[in-house]
Parts: C-alpha cells; sequence; structure tokens
C-alpha cells in the first residue's frame, strides 16, 4: 500500500489520509452520529455506499480521462452492463456471487474492448460521440428487454451470495456491504496508482500528451489506449454489479447518457488526471445533489430571521415562501459548478495544493 | 562501399494535384550522413513522413536492411532501429524535459506492459534520460516542463528524444532550426561525435553544417532528386545553385 | 406529541415539474382538509423530489424510511421509480407505501406486498376502458400510436384487451425525444382507419394532438385517447382538446360531495382545475387519515394498520371504493370530454362510464388473499 | 519610436526579463541577439501586450503601450512574425493573409495580396492550401507574408528565417534591407549573426533578461570576442 | 406512391428542422471551439421568450420577432459572465460549466414561467395544410420551417466562409493570441459570435415550438441530436452539418415509415412490432457509429 498516499507532510496528503480513514471508520462511528440525531445510521451507510460505488466508476473513467485523455461519454454502459449480468442471473435464479461478478467484469471488459476497438480509431469529440452512440445502442437493447422489465427494470429479490459470508437482512447487512464497497474502493484506487506510475501508465499519459510523438518514439499508441480502455471498463464493470446489489434493482436507466455524463462530471469537478479526484467528486457532486436543498433551507431560514428583525416580517413575504424558493436548489448547484471551473482549476482536488508535477 | 542501409524505391506521394514524393529513388549507406537539401516545399518532410510510417506512400517501396517497411507501421519502424525527428517541434508538453527522454528510452527497452512498478523510480530509464539531456545541453533544465522550455531549448529536446531512441538510422528533420548559433555549434559538434556510430539522414538549411557533416548530398526539388553527391560536388553544381543554394552567405 | 410522518415523492423539477406541483397541493389541500392533524396528531409530509430519475427516487425513498423514519411513503408518478424504490420502503422498512398514481402489473402481481396499497390504478386498466369504450361504439379499424416505452406498451395492450375490431396499424415512437410525428401522421393517412388511440404523457401529448390538427387528421379521423387529456394539458391544448375523448377513472365533475368540495377549494387557491394526479394523491392522504383515526393515532401494529387500510374506509373522491387483493382498487372508470366552462376556461365532464367496478387483470398472480 | 525601458516580465513565479531596455528609432533596423532561452521571444511578447509585463515602461511614439491589450496594440501599428510560425491552420493561405489585411496608416503603396504573392511565388501556388498542410518553409513565408498584409509601422521578426532555404533567406534580407530603405523601422531576433549585421544599424545582446551589450554593427563586427562569449560564433 | 412523395418532404422537412438545431451549434462549437451544453437551454429561452411575446402583442411573427433581440441581449450576458473565462480552457472544462449552465436555466425557467409547458399557438394562415395533390395535405408551417432553416444554412455558410468575419472567427478559435496580435479585438467578436449563436439557437426554439410545444428541459435532448448532426458532418463544416442533417432526418423518416413493413418480410408479425420501434431509435445512432468507424473524422471534417 506505500505510496498510495501522497506524503503525509503535504497538505494534500492529509486532507486525503483523513478522509479515507474517515470513510474506512463510518460503520464505527455511525451509531454515535444517530445518537446524536445527526443522521441516522442506516441512511449514512447506505447513501454513502452508493457513494463509494460511483467514485469507484468514476476512478475507473479518470483512468481513460485523466490519464489517457480519452473522454468515454459511453462510460455508464459499463455500470448497466455490470448490473444486467448479476440482474440477469438472480432473476434465474443464479445467486453465487463467485460466479456473477468475474462474469460481470468479464462481459464488461469484452464489450469495452469492442468498443475500444472500433472508437479508437477516431480523436475528440468524434470519439466522445462515438462512445456515447455504442452506449445508447446498448441502452435501447436494455429498453427493449422485455423480459427483463424493459424500460421499467427488474427488481432483484437476493443480492449476491459469496459463500454466505455476508449477512442478508438488517442494519448487518448494511454495515457489510458498506464495508465491502470500502474496500473494493480502495483496492481500485491501489490498482489504479500502481497503474499510472509504471511504465505502461507513463505510455498511456504520454499518448494523451503528444500521440504523434509517442508513435514517432516506437510506442504502439493504439495498444496502450485499448488496454487502459478495457481496464476501466472491466472496473466499472465491477461497480455496476456493486451498484445492481445495492439497489437491488436495474433498468437502463443506469446506462443512460446522462448518467455517463455525470460521472464525468464527477471526474472533473473532483480533478482529472488526479488519483483521489474522481472520489472527491463523486462525494461532492452525490452529497450536494442529496443535501443541498437541506442547507438551502438553513441558509433561507436564517436570512429571512435575519432579514425580518431589520426590516419587520411583513415586508419580506413568510417563511415558508422563501422556503419554497430552496426546491430551486439546481441554479446553487450549477453555480457551484461553474465556479470551480472558473477558480479552481484541476477541480476540488486543486484546492487542497497541487501535486508536484505528474 | 559500405552496404546499403535504407533504399527507396521509385516512391510517389500525392497531395491532390501536387506531387509532393515524385518517383524518388534514394540510398542511404550504412555509417553514413546523408544530408537531403531543397527549396521550401520541394517534399523533404513529405518523406521522413514516409519513410517514418506518418504517411502512407501512393506507390514505391521502402527497404531497411533488406526488409521491405513499406506498409509498416511507425511505431513497428522505431522498434527496427528508424527514429525521426521533427521539422515542427513535438514534445509531450506537460512532461518535464527529463520524462520525455525517459520515454524514449522506456520506448528503447520495449517492456512498457509493465504494469506495477513505478517508472519515475527506475533507474534504468532516469539514468540514460539524464545523459541524454546532458549531450544536448539541457541538463540544467532537466526538471522544468516541457512547455516552459524556450523556443530553441525545446528544439534542443526534440534531438534529445530522437537520439534516446538509439536508432541506427537517424532520421533528422531540421535539427539545428530555431537554434542559437551557439547551440548550433554545439549539436553540429555532436552529430560529428556520432557520425560513424549512427547512420543519418539530415535534412537542414544551415548550409555550413550541412557541409561540415555530409557524406552524401542530395538536392531534392519538387518531388525529385535533381542531384546527388559529394559536398564539393554539390557545391559546384550549377543547378543546385539557382535553385537552392543562391550567392554563399556571409557569416 | 409525536406527529404522523408521510413522506411523498414525486417530480417537482424538470420538465414533468407541473405534474408534482399538481400533487403537492393537492396533498397540502387534503392536510388542510383534515385541518392538520389525524387523531389529534399533527401530520408532518416531507416532499421529495425524485428528479423523474429511478436511483434518484430511490435514494429518496431510503432517506424517508431511514432517516425521517416516516409512517407512510405516498407519492410515486412513474412505474420505474415505484420499482426502483418499492423494496426500500417495503421490505427493508417495513413502511406503508400508496402509490397515487403508478400501477405496474409487477406490482399488481408478483411483487404485491402487504405494505403496498395504490389509490390510482394499474396501468391496464384505463386503456382497457377506452378500447371497451371503442368497442360499444361499434367502431371497426383502430390504428394504435403511443411512445415506445413500458408504460406505452402497457397501453396498448390494455387497450387491446377489450378492443375486438381489426387493428389496421401499431406505431411505437421514440422515446422520449421524438420530434415530430409527420411520418406517423402519413402512415394513419394513409391506413384510413375509422379511429385513432394515442396515449402520449404530458408534453408529448401537447405535441401530437397540434401536430394531429397541424396536418388535418383532426376532424378527419376521429381520436380517442388514455392521458393525453387532463387537467394540466389543457391550459395548453385548449380547442385542439375539444371532441377527443379520454378514459379516466376520476374526472372533476364527478358528482359526490367530497369532490365538489376538493375541485372548488382547489380553484379558489389555485385559480385552476386539479387534475386526476391531484385527486389521487387527495386520496392517499384520506386513506391514511382513515386508517389512523381507527387506530386512534396508535400505529405501533403494523398489522392493525395495515388491515383497516385494506378497509379502505373513506369518502373517495371517486365515491366508495374497495381495494382487491393485491390492494389495487375496484372502481369505475368514466369517459371524459372536454368542453369550456363558465368563465371560458376549458374543462373536463363526464359522459359515460366505461367499465364498472373494474377489478385489474393481475389479482390471481399476487399470493395474498 | 519604441522605447522599452525597465522591463520586467514573469512567467507565474519565474522571471524572465529583468529590467530590459532598448530603443528603436524611426526608420532604423535593429536586432536583439543572444542565446537560447535568454528573454529575446518573452521581451517581443512583453511588447506585444502578449505576455504584459510586470512593470518598465514601452512607449510606442510618446504614448506608454505596456499593459495594453494585444489588439490595441497590434493597431498602433506594430506587425509581428512571431517564433514557431503560429500560422492559422484551419484557414488556407490566403484566408491567412487576407485575414490579416489592414492599412491603417492609409500608406500610399501598401503591401497587398498580389505583392505578397509575388514576393512569395511559393504561396501563390499553394494559396488553397490549408495552414497545416504547408512545409515548414512555406508556413515561415505565410507568417512573413501576413505580417506584412498588415502594413505597420514596426515589423518585428521574431526567428524569421528559421527553416527557410538559403536563397530565400537572402531574398528576404534583400527584402528588408529594401524596406529599411523605404523608411520602414524593424526589430530582429535571427542567428544569422553575419547577415545581421549586413543589415542592421544597432545591435542589442541579451543575457538573462537583460541587455549586456550594445553597439552598432561596426562595433560588433569588430568584437569577435564578444561574438564568441554571447553567441557562440 | 403519393405516401412515398409526403414522406420524403416529411424527411426534408425534418431535416431543417434538426439542421435549424445544429446551426447554432456548428458555429460555437464547431467553429468558435466551444462546447456548450447550454446551446440547448438558449433554445429553450428563445421558446419561451416566443410564448411570451406572442401572448403579448397576440401575434406568432412579431412575438418571434422581439423573441431573437431578447435571446441576443442573453447570449452575450452568458458570454461575458462565464464563457469568455472558457475558450483558453479544456474541452472538459466548457463540459462541466456549461453543465452547471444547464442546470440554472431550467431552474430560472421553471421559477419564472412556472413548471407548466405552452403551447404556442400559430396563425390561421400558418395552421392550415395546404393541399399539393387533392389527397396530400401539407401543413403550411413545415414550409415555414424549410424556407428558414435553407436561409439560415446559406447565411451561415455566406458569413463563415466568405466574410472575413467568418475568418476571424476561425482563426481566433484555433490561435486567439495571434489573431489579438494581428490587431483583432477577439473579445468583443467572440461576445458577437456567440451572441449570434444563441440567436440561432433561440430561432431554433422558436421555430420548432409550435411543432414541439415549449417546456422545461426542451433543449436537453436535442442537444444530443444537435451533436449527432454537427459529428456526423465533420465538425466545423456547415456544408457537412446541412447534408447530415438532411440525410438524418431523411433515414429516421423513412425508416420510421417503412422499417416495420420491411422487418415483415422476413419477421414474424410479433417480432416485427417489437424490432422496428427498437431499431428506429438506435438508428441515429446506428448511423453515426457507421459512418465514424467509415470516416474518423465526418463526412466532411478536416479536425478531430
Ligand atoms: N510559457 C512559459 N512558461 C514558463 N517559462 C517560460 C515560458 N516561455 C518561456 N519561458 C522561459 O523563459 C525564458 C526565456 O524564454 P524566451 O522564449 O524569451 O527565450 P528566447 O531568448 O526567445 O530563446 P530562444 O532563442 O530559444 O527562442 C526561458 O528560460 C524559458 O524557459
Ligand atoms: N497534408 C498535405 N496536404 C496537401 N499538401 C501538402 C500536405 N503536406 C504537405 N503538402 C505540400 O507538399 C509539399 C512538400 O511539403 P514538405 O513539408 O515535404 O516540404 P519540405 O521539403 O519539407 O519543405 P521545408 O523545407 O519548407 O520544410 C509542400 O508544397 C506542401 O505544401
Ligand atoms: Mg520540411
Ligand atoms: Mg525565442
Amino acid at each position: 500500500m506505500a505510496g498510495l498516499l501522497t506524503p503525509l507532510t503535504t497538505w494534500r496528503g492529509r486532507i486525503t489520509a483523513l478522509l479515507l480513514v474517515l470513510l474506512g471508520l463510518l460503520p464505527w462511528y455511525a451509531p454515535w452520529l444517530d445518537a446524536a440525531g445527526i443522521i441516522s445510521q442506516k441512511f449514512a451507510l447506505t447513501l454513502m455506499t452508493r457513494v463509494l460505488i460511483l467514485a469507484i466508476a468514476a476512478v475507473s473513467l479518470n483512468l481513460i480521462l485523466g490519464y489517457g485523455g480519452m473522454v468515454s461519454f459511453g462510460h455508464a454502459v459499463y455500470i448497466g452492463l455490470g448490473g444486467y449480468t448479476v440482474g440477469i442471473m438472480a432473476h434465474h435464479g443464479v445467486q453465487d456471487g463467485f460466479l456473477q461478478f468475474p462474469l460481470a467484469i468479464g462481459l464488461s471488459a469484452l464489450l469495452a474492448l469492442a468498443i475500444g476497438a472500433l472508437s479508437l480509431r477516431t480523436r475528440g469529440v468524434y470519439f466522445i460521440m462515438l462512445t456515447l452512440a455504442f452506449a445508447q445502442l446498448l441502452y435501447y437493447v436494455g429498453v427493449g428487454l422485455e423480459a427483463y422489465g424493459g424500460d421499467d427494470g427488474l427488481t432483484i429479490n437476493r443480492r449476491s451470495d459469496f459463500a454466505g459470508l455476508l449477512p442478508t437482512r438488517g442494519l448487518d447487512k448494511i454495515v457489510a456491504f458498506y464495508i465491502v464497497s470500502f474496500v473494493v474502493l480502495v483496492l481500485v484506487l491501489w490498482l489504479v496508482h500502481r497503474l499510472v506510475n509504471a511504465r505502461f501508465g507513463m505510455a498511456l499519459r504520454g499518448t494523451k500528451s503528444n500521440e504523434t510523438r509517442m508513435q514517432a518514439l516506437g510506442f504502439a499508441t493504439f495498444h496502450y489506449r485499448l488496454a487502459a480502455f478495457v481496464i476501466a471498463g472491466a472496473i466499472c464493470g465491477l461497480a455496476g454489479a456493486l451498484l445492481a446489489n445495492h439497489t437491488e434493482f436495474i433498468s437502463p436507466a443506469m446506462m443512460h447518457w446522462t448518467r455517463s455524463g455525470d460521472l464525468i462530471v464527477m471526474v472533473v469537478l473532483g480533478g482529472m488526471g488526479s488519483l483521489f479526484g474522481p472520489l472527491y467528486g463523486a462525494i461532492a457532486f452525490l452529497l450536494l445533489e442529496e443535501f443541498l436543498p437541506s442547507l438551502l433551507r438553513l441558509v433561507l431560514t436564517w436570512l429571512h430571521g435575519g432579514i425580518s428583525a431589520v426590516l419587520g416580517g411583513a415586508a419580506i413575504g413568510t417563511l415558508d415562501a422563501w422556503l419554497r424558493l430552496a426546491e430551486y436548489w439546481q441554479i446553487a448547484l450549477g453555480t457551484i459548478m461553474i465556479l470551480v471551473v472558473l477558480y479552481a482549476r484541476g477541480g476540488i482536488d486543486s484546492l487542497f495544493g497541487r501535486p508536484r508535477h505528474g | 562501399m559500405a552496404e546499403t542501409m535504407l533504399k527507396v524505391d521509385s516512391l510517389v506521394k500525392r497531395f491532390g494535384g501536387l506531387v509532393a514524393t515524385d518517383s524518388l529513388s534514394l540510398d542511404v549507406r550504412a555509417g553514413e550522413v546523408h544530408a537531403l537539401i531543397g527549396p521550401n516545399g520541394a517534399g523533404k518532410t513529405t518523406l521522413i513522413a514516409q519513410l517514418s510510417g506518418f504517411l502512407q506512400p501512393d506507390s514505391g517501396r521502402i527497404t531497411f536492411d533488406g526488409r521491405d517497411i513499406t506498409l509498416l507501421p511507425a511505431a513497428a519502424r522505431v522498434r527496427l532501429g528508424l527514429s525521426r525527428s521533427f521539422q515542427i517541434t513535438s514534445v509531450l508538453r506537460d512532461f518535464t524535459a527529463l520524462d520525455n527522454v525517459a520515454l524514449a528510452e522506456q520506448a528503447r527497452q520495449g517492456h512498457s506492459f509493465r504494469f506495477w512498478r513505478s517508472a519515475r523510480a527506475d533507474r534504468s530509464l532516469r539514468a540514460p534520460g539524464r545523459a541524454a539531456l546532458e549531450e544536448v545541453g539541457l541538463a540544467h533544465r532537466a526538471d522544468d516542463p516541457a512547455a516552459s522550455l524556450s523556443h530553441g531549448e525545446q528544439r534542443q529536446l526534440e534531438v534529445a528524444m530522437a537520439m534516446a531512441c538509439d536508432p541506427r538510422l537517424l532520421l533528422l528533420d531540421e535539427p539545428m532550426a530555431g537554434m542559437g548559433p551557439e547551440e548550433s555549434a554545439r549539436m553540429v559538434d555532436l552529430l560529428r561525435r556520432l557520425r560513424g556510430r549512427r547512420t543519418m539522414l539530415l535534412i537542414e538549411h544551415d548550409m555550413d553544417a550541412v557541409f561540415a557533416l555530409a557524406d552524401r548530398i542530395t538536392v531534392l526539388v519538387y518531388g525529385r532528386a535533381i542531384a546527388t553527391g559529394t559536398p564539393a560536388e554539390i557545391r559546384a553544381n550549377e543547378a543546385v545553385r539557382t535553385a537552392y543554394l543562391g550567392e554563399a552567405e556571409s557569416g | 406529541q409525536q406527529s404522523i410522518k408521510i413522506g411523498f415523492i414525486s417530480t417537482y423539477s424538470g420538465p414533468q415539474a407541473s405534474i408534482g406541483q399538481d400533487m403537492r397541493r393537492s396533498v397540502e389541500l387534503a392536510v388542510e382538509h383534515l385541518g392538520g392533524k389525524m387523531a389529534g396528531k399533527p401530520i408532518e409530509v416531507i416532499y421529495e423530489d425524485d428528479q423523474f430519475k429511478p436511483e434518484v427516487g430511490k435514494q429518496k425513498s431510503e432517506k424517508l424510511v431511514q432517516q425521517d423514519k416516516v409512517n407512510f411513503v405516498g407519492g410515486y408518478i412513474w412505474s420505474n421509480v415505484l420499482l426502483a424504490s418499492l423494496k426500500t420502503v417495503t421490505d427493508d422498512g417495513d413502511t406503508i407505501l400508496i402509490s397515487s398514481n403508478a400501477g405496474p402489473s409487477q406490482i399488481a402481481g408478483e411483487l404485491c406486498s402487504p405494505n403496498y396499497f395504490s389509490t390510482s390504478w394499474q396501468n391496464d386498466q384505463t386503456p382497457s376502458a377506452m378500447g371497451q369504450f371503442v368497442q360499444d361504439k361499434g367502431i371497426k379499424k383502430v390504428y394504435l400510436i403511443s411512445a415506445n416505452y413500458a408504460a406505452g406498451k402497457d397501453m396498448l395492450a390494455g387497450f387491446k384487451r377489450t378492443f375486438k375490431g381489426e387493428i389496421v396499424g401499431e406505431d411505437l415512437t421514440k422515446w422520449p425525444d421524438q420530434l415530430d410525428f409527420s411520418a406517423e401522421m402519413s402512415k394513419i393517412r394513409a391506413a384510413k382507419p375509422d379511429a385513432v388511440f394515442t396515449f402520449f404523457p404530458g408534453a408529448h401529448g401537447v405535441q401530437f394532438l397540434s401536430q394531429y390538427a397541424q396536418t388535418g387528421l383532426k376532424g378527419t379521423i376521429p381520436l380517442y385517447t388514455a392521458f393525453v387529456i387532463d387537467a394540466l394539458s389543457l391550459p395548453q391544448l385548449k380547442d385542439l382538446a375539444l371532441g377527443v375523448p379520454g378514459a379516466q377513472s376520476w374526472v372533476n365533475d364527478l358528482p359526490n360531495e367530497q369532490n365538489k368540495k376538493f375541485v372548488a377549494d382547489f380553484k379558489k387557491k389555485h385559480g385552476v382545475y386539479p387534475s386526476f394526479y391531484g385527486a389521487q394523491s387527495y386520496d392517499t392522504i384520506m386513506l391514511i387519515a382513515s386508517a389512523v383515526e381507527a387506530l386512534k393515532g396508535d400505529l405501533s401494529s403494523k398489522d392493525k394498520l395495515r388491515a383497516e387500510l385494506k378497509k379502505a374506509n373513506f369518502k373517495s373522491l371517486r365515491g366508495d371504493f374497495k381495494f382487491n387483493n393485491n390492494h389495487f382498487p375496484i372502481q369505475n372508470f368514466y369517459i371524459q370530454d372536454t368542453v369550456k366552462d363558465a368563465d371560458g376556461n376549458y374543462t373536463l365532464k363526464t359522459v359515460g362510464v366505461a367499465m364498472k367496478d373494474a377489478k385489474d387483470a393481475y389479482g390471481d398472480k399476487c399470493k395474498m388473499k | 519610436m519604441l522605447k522599452v525601458s525597465g522591463l520586467i516580465t514573469a512567467y507565474g513565479e519565474s522571471q524572465v526579463l529583468f529590467g530590459m531596455a532598448f530603443e528603436v528609432g524611426a526608420g532604423e533596423v535593429v536586432t536583439l541577439m543572444g542565446r537560447n532561452g535568454m528573454g529575446k521571444t518573452t521581451t517581443v511578447h512583453s511588447i506585444m501586450g502578449i505576455v504584459p509585463p510586470k512593470a518598465g515602461t514601452i512607449e510606442l511614439g510618446s504614448r506608454d503601450i505596456a499593459g495594453l491589450p494585444s489588439h490595441r496594440i497590434a493597431r498602433l501599428g506594430l506587425g509581428l512574425v512571431p517564433e514557431g510560425r503560429q500560422i492559422f491552420p484551419n484557414l488556407t493561405v490566403r484566408e491567412n493573409l487576407v485575414a490579416a489585411a489592414a492599412n491603417r496608416d492609409a500608406r500610399p503603396s501598401p503591401w497587398t495580396l498580389p505583392l505578397v504573392y509575388e514576393f512569395f511565388p511559393r504561396l501563390a501556388e499553394r494559396q488553397a492550401n490549408m495552414g497545416n498542410q504547408l512545409s515548414g518553409g512555406e508556413q515561415q513565408m505565410l507568417a512573413i507574408g501576413r505580417a506584412l498584409m498588415t502594413n505597420p509601422r514596426l515589423l518585428i521578426l521574431d526567428e524569421a528565417t528559421e527553416g527557410l532555404a538559403p536563397l530565400i533567406r537572402q531574398e528576404i534580407w534583400a527584402c528588408l534591407r529594401r524596406l529599411k530603405g523605404e523608411g520602414q523601422a524593424i526589430l530582429v531576433i535571427d542567428k544569422n549573426v553575419g547577415a545581421l549585421i549586413g543589415l542592421a544599424d544597432r545591435h542589442y545582446i541579451v543575457e538573462k533578461g537583460r541587455v549586456v551589450w550594445d553597439g552598432t554593427s561596426p562595433e560588433l563586427a569588430a568584437d569577435v570576442e564578444l561574438q564568441h562569449r554571447y553567441l557562440g560564433v | 406512391m403519393t405516401l412515398l412523395i409526403e414522406q420524403t418532404l416529411n424527411g426534408i422537412q425534418l431535416g431543417l428542422l434538426m439542421f435549424l438545431l445544429a446551426a447554432g451549434l456548428t458555429l460555437v462549437f464547431g467553429i468558435m471551439d466551444l462546447v456548450n451544453l447550454a446551446h440547448g437551454s438558449l433554445y429553450m429561452f428563445g421558446a419561451y421568450f416566443c410564448a411570451s411575446f406572442t401572448a403579448w402583442t397576440d401575434s406568432f411573427v412579431i412575438g418571434a420577432l422581439l423573441a431573437l433581440p431578447a435571446a441576443l441581449l442573453l447570449g452575450v450576458i452568458v458570454e461575458v459572465v462565464v464563457a469568455r473565462k472558457l475558450y483558453r480552457r479544456d474541452h472538459l472544462d466548457h463540459v462541466l460549466a456549461t453543465f452547471g449552465l444547464i442546470l440554472i436555466a431550467n431552474d430560472l425557467v421553471r421559477l419564472v414561467w412556472g413548471p407548466d409547458g405552452r403551447r404556442i399557438p400559430l396563425p390561421a394562415w400558418l395552421n392550415q395544410p395546404i393541399y399539393l395533390t387533392p389527397d396530400l395535405p401539407y401543413p403550411t408551417y413545415r414550409f415555414a420551417v424549410i424556407v428558414v432553416g435553407a436561409a439560415v444554412a446559406l447565411f451561415l455558410y455566406w458569413l463563415v466562409t466568405r466574410t472575413r468575419t467568418g475568418m476571424w472567427i476561425r482563426a481566433g478559435a484555433s490561435n486567439r493570441t495571434m489573431i489579438g496580435a494581428l490587431g483583432i479585438n477577439v473579445e468583443l467578436l467572440f461576445t458577437l459570435v456567440f451572441g449570434l449563436g444563441a440567436v440561432l439557437a433561440a430561432l431554433a426554439g422558436l421555430m420548432a415550438a409550435p411543432i414541439v410545444t415549449v417546456s422545461i428541459g426542451m433543449g436537453d435532448n436535442i442537444l444530443i441530436l444537435a451533436f449527432v448532426i454537427i459529428v456526423i458532418g465533420g465538425i466545423g463544416s456547415i456544408k457537412g452539418a446541412f447534408i447530415a442533417a438532411m440525410i438524418v432526418g431523411m433515414i429516421d423518416t423513412l425508416g420510421r415509415a417503412l422499417l416495420p413493413d420491411l422487418l415483415k418480410t422476413f419477421l414474424s408479425v410479433a417480432a416485427a412490432n417489437t424490432a422496428a420501434p427498437a431499431l428506429s431509435s438506435m438508428m441515429i445512432y446506428l448511423l453515426m457509429a457507421g459512418v465514424l468507424v467509415w470516416r474518423s473524422t465526418g463526412l466532411f471534417g478536416a479536425r478531430g
């Protein structure tokens, strides 16, 4: 694991370490949060499980987008494929996770191989749109799968079974699944870290920087790009398998282009080409989506109180009318995104200080 | 006479109506410095692009070490020992100067499907990289991002990368362009030292350098070789003077 | 003093927000009519936005159940959002879910749950009612056109269940981004049917009807609809809706007392007519109220609560109804038509009963008795 | 005409110019010389407003132009042949030239498209080619032609002969001589010291962001030691 | 036979409608090189402006004419506040920032106009069908779309390829520094071009509005379609976008018209009925994938 954390001597390293510790220990201090009335234990864990799983998907996207310069606008398709693999197997009574997961990963890798082989001939926006096109094709296949619910989706009755190791009911199930997701995330981060700093990663990043030059140096750039594309697809398929288990439900919406868009937003928001950027991005994006309205309501209540104390209550309308404004929280979310782009170049990650070059 | 390393046989490349390479034939012998000169737009860079695999010729054959490489992709040619530098600087701008040459070294060693060991900590890449920078006089900028180098320094890096591939045949497209007089002199010096160890196909408009280095010179005009010969022969060639050299420059 | 907590999930943002707004207004009105209390306990409604996305709906359901620990979750416009959320609420949470709109066949059948109730209908029923009506009119040749997604296909299946004449053509259009229906309109014209049956919810219905008129089909070939014309689309459709019948289990002019009060109060407060989405949401609250009152506010026994709910012992805006074994209503379906009211606003009017005390077709697949 | 003094410029944290100062008189040809990376291009960029200076004055005529946006500076009559060509790759040769055309001082005999084509016949032949489909030398010709098309009061050439064939290079020196004869002020950066000595009036040698020597052509020509120390020739 | 003629006309009309949608995007993305996801939002604003002005003046034509300057103003504001800081940035920064703009735009519209959609009623003279032959009526308004679409195509082509302004826009997109150093005020130029892009987006929105109705988020799905079109045509090529729009319009229409019957010739009726709509949804993506796999820079594109 050494080397995963940027040295603890920098602020950046310390913040990252703190974040990982906080995430890792959540199951143990969640009851305390619950008791303090901050957030219920179950909800905190379910919500953060989702965050962790999507962070895995974002990390995988970052491998090709941040390090390889390949902007896949169809990355959610692997979430979908991973999810459908688990869902369809479960639907036919195959619950064994040791079958489901490798198959989900393998199929995703295969799909990535096919999509990559066709798309990687193109560059820039053409590549973006081609990956989108393939994802949309799969999406419509999902919509057409009437046997598995079409676009209504399919409920998964039982989660993947890992030789009975994971609890299947109640709080234990939630806690266990959180821990599994966290461990997978850490392993994936470690894998990506090794990968991008190894020779393979240097070749990949060089290809992003200047492909022609890399060819002139003797790198068969297509192969590196394709290999990265397949690895990313496989990891994302794993995230899909986890997500299907988490939501116990699959539907084509998992691979809709807007989901691919969300993944891109997470990566860019967090910081592309930085190991932990996508994690920050996923946390920020998903938690903002969840808590921004409540936060706004708090702020509005506070503002209303303050202003009405000064101007008199009647002048500014009822608190209720003000609180309705919180329904328009996406204005705030949009504004935050724009501010991050304009003033935090390099995403959230850059707020903690830029890493040394590379 | 030394054996032929690179053989070009009636190569043709058209861009629309323009024939950029016009049934060109050319030999480069092992160990020689072969200069390619000619007016702007004569098709020198286009030839290099075809030799190195970045452009497909319309017809003709390229043989390297007796092997037909006409259809081989660019990267594969480098692995056979044929590498190029670019006239229009092409470096990895977000990498440091050292990373740039270390990547060249990595490519030379092969083995880039290594997924685990850190490449930046790999001495077998860094040390030869530093040496390459040293050679072109860029060691003091090893840890600066390539984008922040001045134009001339980027030109030096450009050449360093081509050399770090350790090719048997080096295709140099105006290596001296953009370098100051002192740096140019240093480069001439370097190339002179490499002479004999490496075969070189050198494109250059700096005639002092060409006449100082070349064993043989081919003159290209409108995609055709109008003359090939020793520096003395070329200097004396009337057609070459009117098409390309003009009156001798001072300085 | 403990409050009765109700979570209400609907779409409050994006293109479909007008439905959510209508539902929310109706819930607020119901709470108002109850004086803000059930069995003396204050009512607390927590509204959550599903953003028209299944995963978000599911996450919000989790929040309501796990974080807010609500007693009931109501709402749900969309089948896929409901299906995604179902287990979280009814199994994991052991909480009561009352759908105010969506009614996918899976939940009426094999996925039925003691914790699940519906104050709306099962998806097939409304088009079946329309199919019956068209059949009864003696129409022979019908062209079907609908949106290509699960509910859209259900609609056509439902129609075909009761309509026995000839289907001369059937189109499922790209969903949700079809720009233009001219290719389909040309096919309809060429097929020369006696009537067209269509299903397009929301903005797409408006789009379909206006193109139907622009191409000159309106007035030539009669059009029958499900979920195209309602109080939400009427202000946009206006005269386009005249002469285009639809089917529904609730129409704003149903002649019972509670409905008159609901419609009048709603109109007074918001200046527009409520839609069936609103009426079903109102019923959701009233159903809850009936059970809570019967238990005197003591919700500790889930079994008792379910038993009380099952009785449907409340004054529905549709008049009284009973629950089928799968907890879907057994109710009438009406045919509605568009008229102008006294103020010149367009509104809907009941013109006939298509089916009486209709039961959905999936009850036998449900293991509950 | 152009008077630069005390110029200080930095890229982010790293300072490159340390009090750069020089002058170009009306109708004068002046050079900046020095080894790679000494700050010649940065000086030009500061003058053009591309990299605004941190301190110092740049007077054009009697006006301080330091800190103005670059299009305003260009309109005051500065024409630039930038280092590394910088032609527009997605415009044809003809469009590259036409887009730049201007005659802000209403000169009686301005550079026009036909004149540029006459000067560089090669460009006329390639006029429908996209900028990125030109050979390096052709691009360089285009960059020079483009600057001429703006009919500047002061022409700035930053390594304008890089990659040009000897014959063309000679023609360019001849052209500059002719322009000088017509009273055009020119600032040149180039590595062909010999040619520059024949052409320019005065020279400045730049070392680490400041001027370390200045003098006339004969003075420079005479001082072999100086040439060797700073220019490596 | 009449059916085929009619469907061909439908295809042309749909193609031109799609070209209108793509036109502004070709300018802003294809030529200025700014990925503006909020293009769809400007399209939506155009439609809402037009709906309000039409309701206010009781005339669709006047409403439309008023909506265009309003859109210009909006475009200029967006450019000055956000877009101008993005030109020198990565495409992905554009994506994130303009995605933020979409979120803001949708909620802003809901705040101002409420969640209900609008329908723009056409004046009577545009609303009736014209009879091309006694049994072939065709909506008059569709002809208006065809005329406006063709006019926009010609105008853009002229502006971009024939004028100096067009050259500056293209030059500025590839090298802002250098175009500034030639004495051109890129900042102002780009503000105006962005404004023009907004006007084109709004024009598309208000032209489409009577056909597709006005609603929140109406621009979001269209956006993908518009990108598909300019990518098939080749980025930066107006000719390409126009031809791609026509091809897509044609294939989409004819596909929807003929596919079910075609499939029935070798599939069972039931299978054909399920396969046809699925296939027709995929059609444009299949087309795009096919084109790009065959030619990696679209039909007429030069750069990636
Ligand atoms: N964009 C940049 N960012 C950071 N540093 C830069 C940048 N551009 C140039 N420099 C640095 O500024 C110094 C001066 O560069 P400049 O380009 O002015 O040199 P020059 O004298 O023109 O050299 P050359 O003859 O090589 O063109 C160099 O050390 C270079 O590394
Ligand atoms: N992609 C292309 N499309 C069309 N014409 C091209 C293309 N690439 C090069 N050309 C033309 O081919 C000719 C040969 O170009 P090339 O770059 O080989 O010349 P060169 O001999 O290297 O010249 P220089 O000394 O100026 O670098 C030029 O006239 C150029 O305009
Ligand atoms: Mg060349
Ligand atoms: Mg320089």
